[in-house]
């Protein structure tokens, strides 16, 4: 059979909206940086997918994924540097609770 | 630029704004005060003379001293300012009223600040009367507004919180719209894409097309009509003046609140004639219901400056009747009407504050028989009162008649109609003006405590006389203002408001 | 005629006023008073001169014997239009220059009166002061050359009015009685006002002259034009007449003069008897040419007068207080003036009778000044006396002062029309142009000359005959001289003012004319006066039961008559009731709870809303990113929306 | 590859000179030394920005790396006004990072401000995606350093933790709307997708835009991508919060209307002129009204800013050279008035530790200075003439009715009645200071150098930039010339 670009595209789009679920009902602050990486891994595919389907012949697509990789590293280390910060003072990484700030 | 003798105008209360930065206690204070006040009142005096001879020498432009100075380039932007009969008479009430005031204000606690803001306030005031800028008018125009609030939050009496940030949010409320009309105004200024925000070149464009007519006018009224005491936006002026230390209800009724009906005249119906023209029936019907209105409810009040307030709506509401009547004799009525109204207001309030500062209340009920105990006081009352009723001879009198006579030279049955339901106010303010006079001057003295109460210091014998010299002036010799006033109406300004 | 005169007659009294009024607390008070006299003394040789002036120099009468209309100066005071303008001028004509006689004279009398009688008030220079205002603005209104000057004087004697009447602001019944005055006057300018917006809106001319030399081109300018089924020309005649009838106290609006007399007696014999209250009269007798062409407009002034004459006459008969008495014998007096203008013309431009009506009324208004004007110091002398309002404390008074009287004797003579006083004459001459009219007003008004004979010797009765009650240790004491000179000089007056041949200075037309009396009315008349006379001689020449029967005779009728046919209660139950807690407060209420209310309801809800919409910001990290998610993606739908639209 | 392009990025250079000198300085100089380097990192700032204001090379426009990087005289001049923005942060700063439990970090703050600085110069020259991404992230994820740099008060990692998940979480959503705008156009240079996108309408297009502005927009702290905005600005040290909140806001402001010109101005019409026109509306609605209750005086910024976010949107919605200038004079303005705002709260904060609304009553009667900066600061904020706020306000709106349909009247109407809003809110700190009767919280304290010269500048920038009419003549005179205005219609 022949793989469009669409058989491609469900996986990542349901690797996003398993990133954004994630995300949104998970307590602990790793796990949630955890389905951070799946967007931005579904962000990747995405770029890489249309770069190799639609636009087959320029590298644009590519290029930008492996920025977006290293971004996406970066964006850890700084987030779970600051997880180890909140649990040396409060002893906990649930996110629930962090709201000493509010309205 | 300082070859102009206007821009002074600003000028002066911004070095005296410098001098009382720099002064050190309550005596040079005063003297700052009084110079500056004085130098105004003299530079007013010698600008209306200067116009009168021009005037007399034919010299028939819409506007003399006219001078302008580029401000934003790119926008057109200019410092403008020029003057002819109305403006000069606002400016001269303005230094009277402002001379009168800083006496009033004698013995202010802070009195440096107080006199800070105060003179700032005034910058505002002058500073909108000689501009003929849209930009700069308006700048002036907050310039002299939000200085209430201070002055009133800090110096005011009772409810004064709520009331100052009423008092600010409303009439900031109507630059509002304010701002939007003027905007609008400035991008159909002009047909040939050459936009401007001078009020003489939108005027002789006259490219307005009726259709924004129709928006931008009801936006520029309303907006200087809040300032006004417009019908419904009037309901700030009570509070506010209740709250508000003697000299400011006197600048604040006696001339910002004459800022509202002169932007009514200068920007609304002076640019837009057309709408004026088709929609003043509306704001007819709100001004001649605010007249009867104001005064109806100024009959059972019981607190003196809640009385004053209410009569301010009524009177007020008769300047925008007035001006919305489109005929020259009714204008020059109208600004009359600002002219006497605002005097015989700041003596009024003048007054107020000074049997307020002696029997610290001013409840009605609970004072009597001033005339025995203040002569001087209750005296002055008296005439303010008989002004305010339209008393041949003082400057109410001539005011409202110049209002009915030209109102009724309307052929429009509607317009005689509402003319004759705005007379009615005469009867209205004579009922609440007697009721006070009786209660609180005449009858057996109320309060005991009263009995050894002192009369007018030398002070606030001199601010009190000051402006009842001037209500005469104008109840004596009307035609001499009336004059002056016409000057205004000349050829061109016939054209754009359509009249003859 | 040279300028400088009338202009002093006008700014004398002014100068006084301020003069008074400004420097006079520093004065004692017998400079005031002298002061005063001394200007008005000079005020009155004046007016003298000119009038002398004016009736005898041949200058002033045309060829045709008609005295023409002169006028002296008119500057131009304020400029409304083209041809509207209110200018100052003064003119001469028969009635003004009448009138300044009347005015001085009697404000003469009053200025020397009151040296006597205000003598050791407090204020004594205010009072004066008032009283130089009061004639600067009497004269003005008199020599008025445009109606809007005449409106301007007008406003200026009702101020100076109130200004009088609450002389004794301590009191509170003055303060209330002047607050009265005003604003009933008030009430009535403002008709004033409105009537002569319309008529100039049509004429477009303020200028007497210009409206009364030419009437029939004032009915032209106005043709056509109706108001409410009413040509606009009545209601502007009869609008300006309300004016008349408030200042004249014409009913419904005469309730302020009883009222008014809380202000002291000099002033009431000036003010409220003889000059100021005949100001409307004067206004219409003015306009008397417009008001000819406007049959509905008199028929309003005949009726209105001679239901006013007849009610204050049956009031008189039953007030106790004798200022009072005299109060309503004004108004029914003035009541007769109008009534006799009213039916001097047939209201279609013709005069009827000659225009016998309109010479009556000035010549009435000219007796009954000087004789009212008696009365009222007389009273004044016995108020002085007995220091009471109320004949109650009279009685049996003519052992104590003989000389007042004598002088109110021959006042009351004078208005109860007896031969020769002055009052006679007049009184005749109203009669018959009314029976002229028509024989039922004619009758009506004999009726009310009967009632006033009788109501005024009831009086006279009472104060100096009926008992003689027992004054204790001071005795009613005679006249001080300053007080007695004036009330032998209107006496003698009014004793000789009736054989002036009136005819021949002041006529409709200004035409001389010859008055002669019609004997049978003349007599019919002083037969009913007499046996009035006589009647209440009966009843209260001796102490006796006779009118305590009488009140219990007609008990509802007496009580009505008391209680001024409760037009007092009325008016208060309209301006308290009605208005004051009607309207005012009403209004006052929605102003500071609907209209503000909805000012501050703004400020409310977006409080309001500011503290619904805080859990928004939850302190929550996923229901932050929730928001934005959901956010992002509403924004994309709203996008697909503008989109597809 | 020809090197010599490089030379185009001339701000960009100095800017990394500054940095590399500041981190020199702040790595081999002795620690004794350490207490000077806030004064020698606002010195050195001060130079480069004095030198990028007054070269005359900047003026010219240039481009490199095959149109991924511009320049012009406007892109100089907005990154001039940030780096005075910067200068004034630096000097208020100093008696903070002076501070004792600051010296062991002190270095680290100047280098990621420098950093942050560098990345928003990529991202307003930035004509190309990959570099905008670059100088976004390169803006934001220090900054969440930043954030946290506070180390031991625990609000402060709060706030780093919300700020850094939720930016990524943005920036996630971001780049997935960018996927979408590829697969699109076929290319991530703007005016390639300009060219493609003429003339398209399809829904995945209003998808993407949507997850751009998305992405933006939560920088720009527009409602409902602003909630992060409170919670960080109150929990951040003050001096990063006044950097956040004026630099960030700003440079975020100019990318954005130069993404939406440049790169999708082709469907400004039928689509974001929609989108933005609601988002306005809603940011300064939400802002104001959210803004009304706070008492934290940091907190009441962060909302005030947020709604003030709204004003300057109107200066891209005008979709105008006009615009654009307003925008950027806006920008200009606004730095000088928050900043002059944060200066006080910081030095009081500094000396006494105290934020809240409540600890300000009767300040006019202890520090009568303070106060009067503080009430400037707030009216100009509110745009009372005559201090700057009215200007650049005034001439916000003028360049959104520029634009001339009538729905951008009534926009503007709306903005101007929430500025009514707004002044109840600036006005409630003036009550607290001048008209309260209470006994004053904060006793008479004498601030520090820095925080005092910084006011004074900040002071005299508000009531001289509106006066002085020539900062806004310029700036339009730019604007009028740019090469931008080819984008706009």
């Amino acid at each position: 059979m022949n793989i469009t670009l669409i058989y491609w595209l469900i996986p990542s789009l349901i690797m996003f909206c398993c990133g954004v679920y994630g995300f949104i009902t998970r307590k602990n602050m790793i796990a949630m940086l955890i389905s951070l990486e799946l967007m931005l891994n579904a962000v990747d595919i995405n770029f890489v997918l249309f770069n190799r389907y639609l636009f087959p012949g320029q590298m644009e697509g590519m290029f930008f994924t492996l920025f977006a990789i290293a971004i996406a590293a970066a964006e850890t280390a700084l987030a779970i540097a600051i997880i180890i910060n909140i649990f040396r003072s409060i002893k906990t990484v649930d996110v629930q609770g962090i709201d000493k700030m509010k309205f | 630029m300082f070859s102009n003798p206007l821009i002074y105008f600003v000028v002066i209360p911004l070095l005296m704004l410098g001098a009382l930065a720099l002064c050190a206690n309550i005596k040079q204070i005063r003297a700052v005060a009084v110079a500056g006040s004085v130098a105004l009142m003299a530079l007013s005096t010698y600008v209306l003379l200067e116009y009168l001879d021009m005037r007399a020498a034919g010299d028939n432009a819409p506007m003399l001293f006219v001078d302008s100075w580029q401000w934003f380039t790119p926008l057109n932007i200019h410092l403008a300012v020029g003057v002819d009969g109305i403006s000069i008479a606002m400016l001269v009430l303005s230094s009277v009223i402002i001379f009168a005031g800083s006496f009033a204000s004698w013995q202010i606690p802070q009195p440096k600040a107080f006199f800070l803001w105060l003179i700032l306030l005034s910058t505002g005031v002058f500073g909108f009367f000689i501009s003929i800028d849209l930009f700069t008018m308006f700048m002036f125009y907050e310039v002299a507004l939000i200085p209430m609030y201070l002055l009133i939050g800090v110096w005011g009496s009772g409810n004064k919180n709520y009331s100052a940030m009423k008092l600010t949010l409303m009439l900031m409320g109507g630059s509002a719209f304010l701002m939007l009309g003027l905007i609008g105004i400035y991008y159909h200024s002009s047909a040939d894409g050459h936009l401007t925000w001078n009020i003489l070149e939108i005027a002789r464009n006259g490219a307005i097309s009726s259709g924004w007519q129709y928006f931008l006018f009801p936006m520029t009224f309303v907006g200087f009509g809040v300032l006004g005491a417009m019908f419904p936006f009037h309901t700030w002026s009570p509070d506010g003046h209740a709250s508000a230390p003697t000299a400011v209800s006197m600048l604040h009724a006696g001339v910002l609140m004459k800022l509202g009906g002169y932007g009514c005249f200068r920007v609304a119906i002076y640019l837009m004639p057309q709408a004026a023209n088709e929609l003043a029936w509306i704001f007819l019907i709100l001004t001649g219901v605010s007249v009867v209105y104001g005064a109806f409810s100024a009959c059972v009040q019981t607190d003196l400056k809640y009385i004053n307030a209410y009569s301010s709506v009524s009177h007020c509401g008769l300047v925008l009747f007035a001006i919305l009547m489109l005929n020259t004799t009714a204008m020059t009525g109208a600004i009359m009407q600002m002219l006497s109204h605002g005097l015989m207001t700041a003596l009024f309030f003048a007054l107020i504050g000074m049997i307020y500062g002696r029997t610290h209340t001013r409840d009605i009920r609970l004072m009597g028989g001033l005339m025995k105990i203040m002569p001087y006081l209750a005296v002055c009352y008296v005439i303010a009162g008989m002004a305010s009723l339209g008393l041949p001879g003082l400057s109410g009198f001539v005011a409202e008649m110049t209002i009915f006579v030209g109102s009724f030279q309307n052929a429009d049955m509607f317009h005689r109609v509402f003319t004759i339901v705005a007379c009615c106010s005469i009867v209205i303010t004579a009922v609440y003006i007697l009721r006070v006079v009786g209660k609180l001057l005449f009858g057996p003295v109320q309060d005991k405590h009263h009995e050894e109460l002192t009369d007018a210091t030398w002070w606030e014998r001199l601010s009190t006389v000051t402006l009842i010299v001037s209500v005469a002036a104008i109840g004596c010799f009307p035609n001499f203002f009336a004059n002056l006033i016409k000057t205004t109406f000349s050829p061109e300004i016939f054209t754009v408001l359509g009249l003859n | 005629m040279d300028i400088t005169i009338p202009a002093l007659i006008l700014c004398l009294p002014l100068f006084m006023f301020l003069l008074l009024g400004i420097a006079g607390c520093k004065m004692s008070h017998k400079l005031a008073g002298w002061l005063g006299c001394l200007g008005m003394g000079t005020c009155l040789v004046l007016s003298y001169f000119t009038a002398f002036t004016y009736y005898f120099d041949p200058q002033f009468v045309a060829e045709n014997g008609e005295r023409i209309q002169h006028t002296v100066f008119n500057l131009t005071w304020l400029q409304f239009t083209d041809n509207l303008t209110i200018n100052l001028g003064f003119l001469l004509d028969p009635i003004s220059a009448l009138m300044l006689v009347v005015i001085t004279t009697i404000s003469f009398m009053v200025h020397l009166y009151s040296l006597g009688y205000m003598e050791g008030e407090k204020g004594f220079q205010r009072y004066y002061a008032f009283l130089s205002l009061f004639s600067f603005s009497m004269l003005g209104l008199v020599v008025a050359t445009n109606i809007f000057q005449m409106y301007i004087f007008w406003e200026l004697v009702g101020a100076s009015s109130y200004l009088l009447i609450g002389f004794y602001y301590t009191k509170h019944s003055a303060v209330s009685a002047s607050k009265k005055a005003f604003i009933v006057t008030r009430f009535a300018d403002l008709g004033f006002l409105i009537g002569i917006l319309v008529l100039s809106y049509y004429t477009k001319t303020f200028d007497f002259i210009k409206m009364t030399s030419d009437p029939s081109w004032v009915l032209a300018s106005t043709e056509g034009a109706t108001f409410m089924g009413a040509s606009v020309l009545t209601w502007a005649l009869v609008l300006i007449f309300t004016g008349g009838m408030g200042k004249s106290a014409m009913m419904p609006l005469h309730i302020w003069l009883p009222d008014a007399m809380e202000g002291p007696t000099p002033v009431s014999a000036l003010i409220h008897a003889a000059t100021m209250v005949v100001a409307g009269v004067y206004l219409v007798a003015r306009m008397f040419p417009v008001y000819m062409m406007e049959g509905a407009a008199t028929m309003f002034i005949v009726v209105v007068g001679a239901a006013t004459a007849f009610y204050a006459a049956m009031v008189a008969c039953t007030q106790v207080d004798i200022k009072r008495v005299l109060a309503f014998s004004t108004i029914s007096q003035i009541a007769f003036m109008m009534v006799s203008l009213g039916v001097a013309s047939l209201g279609n431009g013709e005069v009827s009778h000659h225009g016998l009506g309109y010479m009556a009324s000035m010549f009435h208004m000219f007796t009954h000044a000087m004789f009212k004007a008696l009365l009222f110091l007389g009273a004044g002398a016995l108020i002085h006396a007995v220091h009471s309002n109320d004949y109650t404390a009279m009685g049996g008074l003519r052992k104590y002062m003989p000389i007042t009287h004598w002088t109110f004797l021959i006042g009351c003579l004078a208005i109860a029309g007896i031969p020769p006083f002055s009052g006679f004459f007049s009184k005749d001459e109203i009669l018959s142009a009314c029976y002229a009219w028509s024989p039922y007003i004619g009758m009506w008004m004999s009726m009310v000359a009967a009632l006033t004979a009788f109501y005024m010797f009831r009086l006279y009765f009472l104060i100096f005959w009926w008992n003689n009650p027992d004054y204790g240790h001071h005795k009613p004491h005679e006249a001080p001289l300053p007080m007695a000179i004036p009330l032998v000089v209107l006496a003698a007056v009014s004793c000789v003012a009736g054989f002036i041949p009136f005819g021949h200075f002041v006529t409709w037309d200004r035409m001389p004319y010859d008055i002669h009396l019609d004997w049978t009315i003349a007599g019919t008349s002083i037969v009913v006066a007499v046996c009035a006379i006589a009647l209440a001689w009966k009843m209260y020449c001796k102490e006796n039961g006779l009118p305590a029967k009488f009140k219990n005779a007609l008990p509802a009728l007496w009580d009505w008559c008391y209680h001024r046919f409760y037009w007092d209660e009325l008016y208060m139950f309209i301006t308290h009731k009605i208005i004051f807690n009607g309207i005012c407060r009403p209004i006052a209420w929605f102003d500071r709870h609907i209209i503000d209310g909805t000012m501050d309801a703004f400020a409310t809800v977006t409080n309001k809303a500011s503290y619904a919409i805080r859990g928004l910001q939850s302190g929550q990290v996923q229901m932050y990113v929730w928001v934005y998610l959901i956010g992002a993606l509403l924004l994309a739908g709203f996008g697909v929306l503008c989109l597809i639209m | 590859m020809d090197y010599s392009q490089f030379l185009a990025m001339k701000q960009e250079i100095g800017l990394l000179i500054v940095f590399l000198l500041v981190f020199l300085y702040d790595t081999f100089m002795p620690r004794s030394a350490g207490k000077q380097l806030p004064v020698f990192a606002s010195v050195l700032m001060l130079i480069f920005t004095a030198a990028c204001c007054f070269c005359p090379c900047l003026a010219g426009s240039e481009s490199a790396f095959a149109g991924m990087y511009e320049t012009s005289a406007v892109i100089a001049a907005i990154k001039n006004i940030l780096n005075i923005g910067v200068v004034i942060v630096l000097i208020q700063s100093v008696k903070w990072a002076n501070s004792e439990e600051m010296a062991p970090r002190r270095g680290e703050f100047y280098e990621l401000l420098l950093v942050t600085l560098f990345g928003m110069y990529l991202m307003i020259s930035a004509r190309h995606f990959l570099l905008f991404v670059i100088g976004l992230e390169s803006a934001s994820l220090p900054l969440a350093a930043m954030v946290a740099l506070d180390k031991n008060r625990y609000e402060s990692s709060e706030a780093a933790i919300k700020y850094i998940l939720t930016a990524v979480f943005s920036s996630a959503v971001f780049m997935m709307g960018l996927s979408f705008v590829y697969a699109l156009s076929g290319s991530l240079y703007f005016q390639n997708i300009y060219l493609a996108l003429t003339g398209q309408h399809s829904t995945m297009l209003v998808l993407a835009l949507a997850f751009v502005i998305s992405g933006v927009g939560f920088k720009l702290s527009l409602v409902p991508f602003h909630l992060w905005t409170a919670d960080v600005y109150q929990g951040a040290p003050t001096s990063v919060t006044s950097y956040l909140s004026v630099i960030s806001k700003g440079a975020a402001a100019f990318a954005f209307l130069v993404i939406l010109c440049q790169a999708f101005g082709a469907v400004y019409a039928n689509i974001w002129e929609w989108m933005l026109y609601a988002l306005i509306i809603l940011t300064i609605t939400v802002g104001n009204l959210f803004a009304i209750r706070q008492r934290n005086m940091k907190r009441f910024l962060a909302f005030s800013s947020v709604s003030q976010a709204g004003y300057i949107m109107l200066g891209v919605i005008a979709f105008n050279a006009m615009g654009l200038a307003a925008l950027m004079y806006y920008i200009l303005v606004y730095i000088f008035s928050n900043l002059a705002a944060f200066g006080v709260i910081g030095a009081i904060e500094n000396a006494t530790g105290k934020v809240s609304m409540d600890d300000y009553r009767g300040l006019s009667k202890t520090n009568p200075r303070l106060s009067l900066c503080m009430m400037l600061a707030m009216f100009s904020l509110a745009g009372i003439p005559p201090f700057a706020g009215f200007f650049s306000k005034f001439f916000i709106f003028t360049g959104a009715i520029n634009q001339g349909s009538v729905a951008i009247y009534v926009l503007v109407l709306i903005a101007l009645i929430n500025t009514i809003i707004s002044l109840y809110y600036y006005l409630l700190v003036v009550k607290a200071m001048y008209i309260a009767e209470e006994a004053p919280v904060v006793e008479t304290f004498k601030s520090s150098c820095g925080e005092r010269i910084g006011l004074w500048i900040t002071i005299a920038g508000i009531i001289g930039l509106g006066i002085v009419s020539c900062v806004y003549n310029f700036l339009l005179d730019t604007t009028a010339t740019s090469a931008i205005n080819a984008y706009f219609m």
